[in-house]
């Protein structure tokens, strides 16, 4: 798993590629999110269209990622999921949880 | 006689394999190309693949966690029957077995927001049918069937 | 009774697998890794393994290319067997099989600089004993023995 | 497998990185070397350190190496065999049809 990180706007954009699984793509998830938070940002959009994989270690660090950044005041949400990651999400009633956008700039303006 | 291994033949119509794999989860992903091998010759559609695949990655990623412990030591046995009618798994640990009526309820409020939990939950989703049992030595044994070429509205169960 | 796929045993003392895989080079590596975990199990020396491993690569490789033509609809059965005493491997494609007697020396001046025609010598130089046969349905079926544990002397007859 | 190349007195130095085996290990040598040829380089040095596991197509992309650019009047050397690449190059005969070397410099030198 790879993360792209760019910055718009002061919205940091995370944009994984590959699969968020247990062992490796969570882990590499946990550190970006925590490294977006150390540099202070405060607004994180999660872009999940390059996400081919997710298991339940991947939605437990969605899910972690969520309660992090409530916890410190910063804002996260979700943009382009792939309708298995949706599937995935709502069989664990947690698409509720995530404000979540089709384009990207909707998705900014947001914050 | 050089040979007695006494394999399964090679089918036309029922793809197996059997494999014991050290407790990595980089093992996840060989396991998972052997089942998409022989999800493959049967021609399962898309989504049937995607829901077993995901299944299989959750129970081995509970064999190696909850019941290996993560000991690399510990090995994860998988057999697997594909055939056009269905899939069949099994999945053994060397662990010290659970109480699956003893693990909390993932979609109950109080752990909606849990970093962990959910692997069974998405197992039971994924697949028809879904057994866990003591293994003979101690560890868990897991079951799981999936009917193949069902009706689209029982396969997308999740979307 | 949901099941009955009656498989092997995870047994502590003897390391199986069975597979089969379509016709992709990329799933040599997959097996490779199966045939890793297993001689891990029983502590073969790193030279073993280095030799065992270049025996299966050659032998799937065979299977793949000029048994099954590359057609990835044909498939690989490969079954493995691993004690501390040996290593068994059985390998069967689904071509059309071929003569070895008829295949030519590699060691021929004529055909030392072939860009090909090695496969065989490397898998009788790394194995103990190399079986071939016509498979049940006219493909190739290739039976592999190492012994393990053996003297070093004889582990290291290629250097 | 990953190949860096760099150029040293006129001597391109191939440094292949990884598994030369048949489908895509020994494809990307072949390039390699074919590209080195058409860029002109008449003396080629391939170093083997990094080489971790050939097989029977490898050995075949080196002697097919060899021949091509003895053909075209150029040369190739080896260096830096690791003792398994050894092993496997003596049990086909083809250890004394290639010039080897332990040492860079000693290798361009030679050219
Ligand atoms: N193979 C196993 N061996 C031992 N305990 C297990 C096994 N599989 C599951 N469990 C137990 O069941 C619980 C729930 O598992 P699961 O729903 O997959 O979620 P998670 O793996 O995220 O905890 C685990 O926390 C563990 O206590
Ligand atoms: N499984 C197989 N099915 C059909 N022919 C085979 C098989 N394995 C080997 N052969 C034949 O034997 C020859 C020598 O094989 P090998 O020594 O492995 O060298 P190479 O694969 O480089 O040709 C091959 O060219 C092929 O004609």
């Amino acid at each position: 798993m790879k993360i792209n990180i760019r910055n718009v706007n002061q919205v940091t954009i995370l944009e994984p590629k590959g699969k968020i699984t247990i062992g490796v793509g969570d882990v590499a998830l946990r550190d970006a999110i925590h490294g977006a938070l150390e540099a202070g940002s405060t607004k994180l959009l999660l872009n999940l269209a390059g996400v081919s994989v997710i298991d339940s270690s991947g939605v437990g660090e969605l899910v972690s990622a969520y309660t992090t950044c409530t916890n410190r005041g910063a804002k996260l949400k979700l943009l382009s999921l792939p309708p298995k990651v949706v599937d995935i999400l709502q069989i664990t009633q947690l698409i509720t949880v995530f404000e979540t956008f089709e384009d990207e700039n909707e998705a900014i303006e947001s914050f | 006689m050089l040979f007695s291994l006494n394999p399964k033949p090679m089918e036309a119509t029922a793809q197996q394999f059997h494999v014991v794999v050290s407790s990595r989860y980089e093992n996840i992903d060989v396991v998972q190309t052997l089942l998409g091998e022989a999800l493959d010759c049967v021609s399962a559609s898309e989504q049937e693949c995607h829901w077993i695949d995901l299944a299989l990655r959750e129970a081995l990623a509970n064999a190696i966690k909850h019941g290996n412990g993560e000991n690399p030591e510990k090995r994860v046995r998988v057999d697997g029957r594909v055939t056009a009618e269905g899939v069949w798994i099994e999945v053994e640990d060397e662990g010290d077995g659970f109480t699956p009526e003893k693990v909390e309820d993932p979609l109950a409020p109080e752990n909606l927001l849990s970093p962990s939990g959910r692997g069974l939950l998405y197992i039971r989703n994924a697949m028809d049918q879904v057994e866990l049992r003591p293994g003979p030595k101690g560890g868990t044994l897991m079951f799981l069937f999936k009917e193949l070429g069902a009706s689209n509205a029982e396969e997308s169960e999740g979307s």
